[in-house]
């Protein structure tokens, strides 16, 4: 597994998932290549959340193969915190350490996974909170903060392992209307760097026209859809989709 | 009514109230020494249930089930009656902080696992998802978050623990109850004045317990 | 089996001590005096007197420490060793005698029933019909001896004396039950309460140690058999039971 | 301890039944006083929050044993309580006062737009506690109630030092007949067993399963 | 004070409210006429919920009058439950009882409260559910609907008790983006309906466009902007209004 093509990132092969005997996903195919932005979207309980955190080893899968940056994660020889430390990964909740100051959260990882100096450690974690405009919240703790900021946190905790590949399960979902645009734009111009791969699920669909090289969508488990963003926003070949495109958009 | 009045004087005297409050030191003694020691005990066995090691995690369980499931009077006489079968030839002090340990610590081991268990998932999965081993998700994330939930119910279950001394009773430790019966051994009128003090001193003894909780709590929430 | 008894005379020799359980709920036998925290009773001068017969029988100076012992416990703590022996109101009975040994008996008393004066209750066999109850104390053979002569009463055990009378008190039952020796004790501080009936059992009185203690019991009947010869076990009878009403003190005596 | 237990299987058997009978007994009574001590804690009036928190903390913080001796000794004299009644008596107002609290925090967990729907719809404070409140409530308490039976169960064991006839009672007058206290205390062991572990594993379930239904939900 | 003009529903006079020390609403006065549609929108934490609160008495006022339906709810003489009768209220979390179902969530208050005969309450319960889309849904219970079919309950629930005016806190910003189309449908079609005075919160501009008569804009407790729909969206007066505007609209 590891002579896969060096451009590839992640690869989901013949993919089976099983919640139970609930089946989440079935049967998917996808390459995302390195520096890839790729945007998923699709109905509530389509399973994108279950593929996303797939590629991330939060949920086994049951079928198939699922390469990520060259290990297989179904193999179980795979030490999946390998993987996991180059593929962060940003929750609709944020999931910030609830005990531990806005710096210590940003710093932890790197600190006790990757044994990062102290000093260096630090001077890049301000670094990134100064990119995500909250350095002068480094001492706060999460409860102080609004949805936005904590959200910004959590990209900057991710940033600090130095990823090869971002995981963004609806970043902005849970966030108030106001606070939607400041955390869109910083994952706008994280993406743009051309060496990070992006998935990124989202409903916000004028962000995603922006963002996104590729939009996959998925209804029931599968993949539907896999097209070129301009492809898919001008006419999705699918009916489901299109169906959907409109619902969100029309209000 | 009559008679537990006149008798409340005489089963006060100086050295009947002295011989009491002795009980009250071995009762706080046996206390903070099964504390201790079933707070450890309580903590490595109730992170063995949560972590659900193959095997380990399965045994520990059953057994921790069956004895949780037991009344602690049977623990004590069943512990005080076995120690010497097996060898252990102890002071009734010691077979009774025994007693009270083995029951407490699986009361705590289960406190605690449920506080580990009410910690968020979202903690886990964000610790996880930047490579974080198991262990250290634990150690970093979920443990300090758990402590807080967890001692309220903590704090209750060692209040159970100082009250449940008085069933050490039963194996003659000297500890308050015993010394009770005691004091009304040599007059038998003293009986109700007695478990009237007796009442009286156990009350004082966890509402302030309690009251050091609430106000330890208020401080971790500040 | 016992590791810490195997030889039980050879051990108190050893240590220069005897820990002796006493009762510290047993008026006249063995009471606590919440003073000085020591027990006092005829059980307890016994016990003390014994060990300085046990002293000169071996030549080595030994001290009496006591241990409180209640009826339920006191074999356990034997057999716990926690004590060496206990001098505790306890009869020789054959199925006891299975278990542990005993000395000859060093004081005879008989089962009774202490009941409220008027009850009319004359003897224990006014008790035996199914509306009675009679109380008694966890661990003394007086509530198993009850049932052959009240087999139709209920027979509630209680946790100690000082309960068992409290419970009668409070109308708990109709009669309590022990040792004529013990009742004459909660009589003298319970006015309005009698022994009635006299005795209907003989309860034979023994020092108790832990099986196969062949040299520790020997010793202890030369010891006793010295103390009522030199005059100290009469001095302790009158000591404790002269002047206690109901009871003939004289005839205790040896 | 199969020859003791044969031999006395009638009394174990007696003692098991009284054990039930305390514990069922204690456990509808403790509900209704819990409940209602709960109530009053929450209710707009500052004497009956008084009121409640003295019951509570009353009952909380004094050991059960002397909690039951009281009733055995002294209540007796107002009406005649035996061994059994004392107990079970004792045994319930001690445990309603911990029911008291879980069914309060029971309360307090219940999502307060439960109630604010209620009143909006224009339900009265005590329409909303009766028929929309307390039943998320119980609900939410089970597990919680669950433990509690399982405590009163094994408490009930404080029966024996008012020889009220249960399952420790008879284990304590057989061992002292018998001399043999190791497989007397393992017998009745066992049967509060029969009744605690089952109990225990299907509150376990409950968890389990209010913890999945949770996870789905959000 | 019942004899306020008669087509006066909802009257805010100076009114003041803290809580603890925190200045939540200042001096609002505010008069919505019966049959209006008001739209209110405003930053988070400006203090909407809390007004629409006060209108139904969930939040006590410390100052100021304020008039519902003839009775001043800051008088302590006025019976609350009187004017919820008249006043409903949709949250932002449906706020459905658990334990009912979805027809009993409906018939509860008419019959506990207004002592609805059971026939009559049930034939209307049932024409409300069909209203709303969901009458097959009539024996289920709310954890087993989507968040949109638990608006529309919540919805068919207010309108059971024939209320004079009804009260939206977000009524779809807890809902997936598919399903609030439905549910800003429905509330449009009240909305319309002549007789019924609505106030709204809520960040659908487009769909507040549509449905309001008026706009108010709050910032910090207060009420900066009180406009007919078009004059408000054409050029809202204060800075803050259009800044909050173009923070909402821009992605
Ligand atoms: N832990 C679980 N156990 C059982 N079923 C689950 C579990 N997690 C998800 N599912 C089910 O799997 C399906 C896909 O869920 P998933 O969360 O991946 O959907 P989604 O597309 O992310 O939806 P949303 O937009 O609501 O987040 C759903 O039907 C869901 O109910
Ligand atoms: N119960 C409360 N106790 C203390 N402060 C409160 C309480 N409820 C609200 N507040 C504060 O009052 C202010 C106004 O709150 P309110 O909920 O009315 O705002 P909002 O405009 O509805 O915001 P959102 O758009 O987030 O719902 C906020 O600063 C909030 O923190
Ligand atoms: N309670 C007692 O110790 C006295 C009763 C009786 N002599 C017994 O040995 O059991
Ligand atoms: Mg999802
Ligand atoms: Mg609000």
């Amino acid at each position: 597994m590891a002579e896969e093509k060096k451009d590839i990132m992640i690869q989901f092969q013949d993919v089976e998932k099983y919640y139970g005997s609930f089946h989440a996903l079935k049967k998917v195919n996808l390459t995302i290549d390195r520096g890839e932005t790729v945007v998923l979207i699709g109905p509530s309980g389509s399973g994108k959340s279950t593929l996303i955190r797939a590629i991330n080893g939060l949920e086994p899968i049951q079928e198939g193969h699922l390469t990520v940056n060259g290990f297989d994660i179904h193999d179980p020889k795979t030490d999946i915190n390998k993987i996991r430390k180059r593929v962060g990964m940003v929750f609709q909740h944020f999931n910030l350490y609830n005990n531990k100051s806005v710096l210590e959260n940003v710093m932890l990882a790197p600190r006790i996974v990757n044994h990062i100096p102290e000093e260096e450690n630090e001077k890049y974690a301000l670094d990134l909170l100064d990119r995500v405009g909250l350095k002068d919240k480094a001492g706060s703790m999460p409860s102080m903060l609004s949805g936005g900021q904590k959200q910004r946190v959590a990209i900057a905790r991710s940033l600090a392992m130095k990823p090869l590949a971002l995981l963004f399960d609806e970043p902005t979902s849970a966030l108030d209307p106001e606070m939607i645009g400041d955390v869109l734009r910083i994952i706008q111009e994280i993406a743009n760097d051309s060496d990070l791969t992006s998935l990124i699920v989202t409903h916000e669909m004028n962000f995603a026209r922006k963002v996104a090289n590729r939009v996959i969508f998925m209804a029931d488990g599968q993949i539907l859809e896999d097209s070129k963003t301009e492809d898919f926003f001008n006419k999705p070949t699918s009916e489901r989709a299109q169906q959907f495109v409109d619902q969100v958009l029309d209000h | 009514m009559m008679i537990i009045a006149a008798s409340i004087f005489d089963a006060f005297t100086p050295s009947n109230i002295n011989y009491l409050l002795g009980g009250l030191g071995i009762t706080i003694g046996v206390s903070i020494i099964s504390v201790i020691a079933s707070l450890v005990i309580g903590a490595f066995v109730g992170v063995i249930m949560y972590e659900k090691v193959p095997f380990l995690s399965r045994y520990v369980t059953i057994i921790n089930d069956v004895i949780r499931n037991l009344p602690l009077l049977l623990i004590i006489f069943f512990i005080y009656f076995v120690l010497p079968r097996i060898g252990l030839y102890l002071p009734v002090f010691w077979a009774t902080v025994i007693a009270m340990t083995v029951f407490e610590s699986t009361m705590l081991a289960e406190i605690i696992r449920g506080g580990l268990l009410a910690v968020p998932a979202g903690q886990t999965e964000g610790a996880r998802s930047v490579g974080m081993s198991n262990a250290q998700a634990l150690m970093h994330i979920v443990l300090p978050q758990g402590i807080k939930k967890m001692i309220p119910p903590i704090i209750s279950q060692l209040i159970s623990l100082v009250k449940d001394t008085s069933l050490a009773v039963g194996i003659v430790l000297a500890e308050m109850t015993f010394r009770g019966q005691i004091v009304y051994a040599q007059n038998s009128n003293y009986t109700i004045p007695v478990f009237i003090a007796l009442a009286i001193m156990y009350f004082i003894l966890n509402f302030g317990l309690s009251l050091i909780a609430k106000w330890f709590d208020r401080r971790m929430a500040a | 089996r016992n590791a810490r008894h195997v030889d039980t005379w050879e051990r108190v020799q050893r240590l220069g001590a005897i820990r002796w359980g006493v009762k510290a709920d047993t008026k006249l036998f063995g009471l606590m005096n919440t003073k000085s925290g020591e027990p006092e009773g005829f059980d307890v001068d016994i016990a003390k007197a014994l060990t300085v017969q046990l002293s000169k029988q071996s030549g080595v100076p030994m001290r009496a420490d006591f241990t409180v012992v209640t009826s339920n416990t006191r074999i356990q703590l034997l057999k716990n060793a926690n004590i060496d022996g206990f001098i505790a109101t306890a009869t020789i009975t054959p199925e006891r005698e299975k278990i542990i040994d005993f000395s000859n008996s060093y004081f005879k008393a008989g089962q009774a029933i202490l009941v409220k004066d008027g009850s009319g209750i004359k003897n224990v066999r006014s008790l035996n019909n199914s509306k009675s109850t009679i109380l008694g104390v966890v661990g003394s053979n007086s509530v198993i001896n009850i049932k052959k002569f009240a087999p139709k009463a209920r027979v509630l055990a209680l946790g100690d004396y000082g309960q068992a009378m409290a419970a009668l008190k409070a109308g708990q039952g109709q009669a309590l039950t022990t040792d004529n020796g013990i009742l004459y004790g909660l009589a003298t501080e319970n006015p309005g309460y009698s022994v009635v009936g006299g005795t209907f059992t003989t309860e034979p009185y023994g020092v108790a140690y832990d099986n196969h203690q062949t040299a520790m019991v020997k010793q202890t009947n030369r010891a006793l058999k010295a103390i009522i010869a030199n005059g100290t076990y009469n001095r302790l009878i009158r000591k404790w039971f002269r002047g206690v009403p109901g009871l003939n003190w004289r005839s205790l005596e040896r | 301890m199969i020859n003791l237990l044969t031999s006395n299987f009638g009394a174990f058997l007696t003692a098991f039944g009284y054990t039930v009978l305390s514990s069922i007994i204690a456990l509808i009574a403790s509900l209704i006083l819990g409940t209602l001590f709960a109530i009053l804690q929450i209710v707009p009036s500052r004497i009956a929050r008084g009121i409640a928190r003295i019951y509570v903390e009353v009952f909380r913080n004094i050991p059960l044993l002397i909690i039951v001796m009281f009733f055995y000794l002294v209540g007796t004299r107002v009406i005649a309580l035996d061994g059994f009644t004392a107990g079970t008596i004792g045994l319930s107002l001690y445990t309603s006062a911990f029911i008291a609290e879980t069914v309060r925090a029971g309360i307090n967990a219940v999502d307060i737009g439960q109630t604010e729907g209620a009143r909006a719809n224009g339900l009265s404070f005590s329409q909303t506690l009766r028929i929309i409140v307390l039943p998320q409530a119980y609900k939410i308490a089970i597990p919680s109630l669950g433990n509690q039976f399982i405590n009163l169960v094994k408490n009930s064991s404080i029966l024996a030092f008012v020889a009220g006839g249960d399952l420790m009672y008879t284990a304590n007058n057989v061992a002292a007949a018998t001399f043999d206290s190791f497989n007397s205390y393992i017998i009745v062991g066992i049967f509060y067993l029969i009744i605690t572990l089952p109990l225990s594993y299907y509150m376990k379930y409950l968890e389990a399963k209010t913890k999945g239904l949770a996870k789905e939900d959000s």
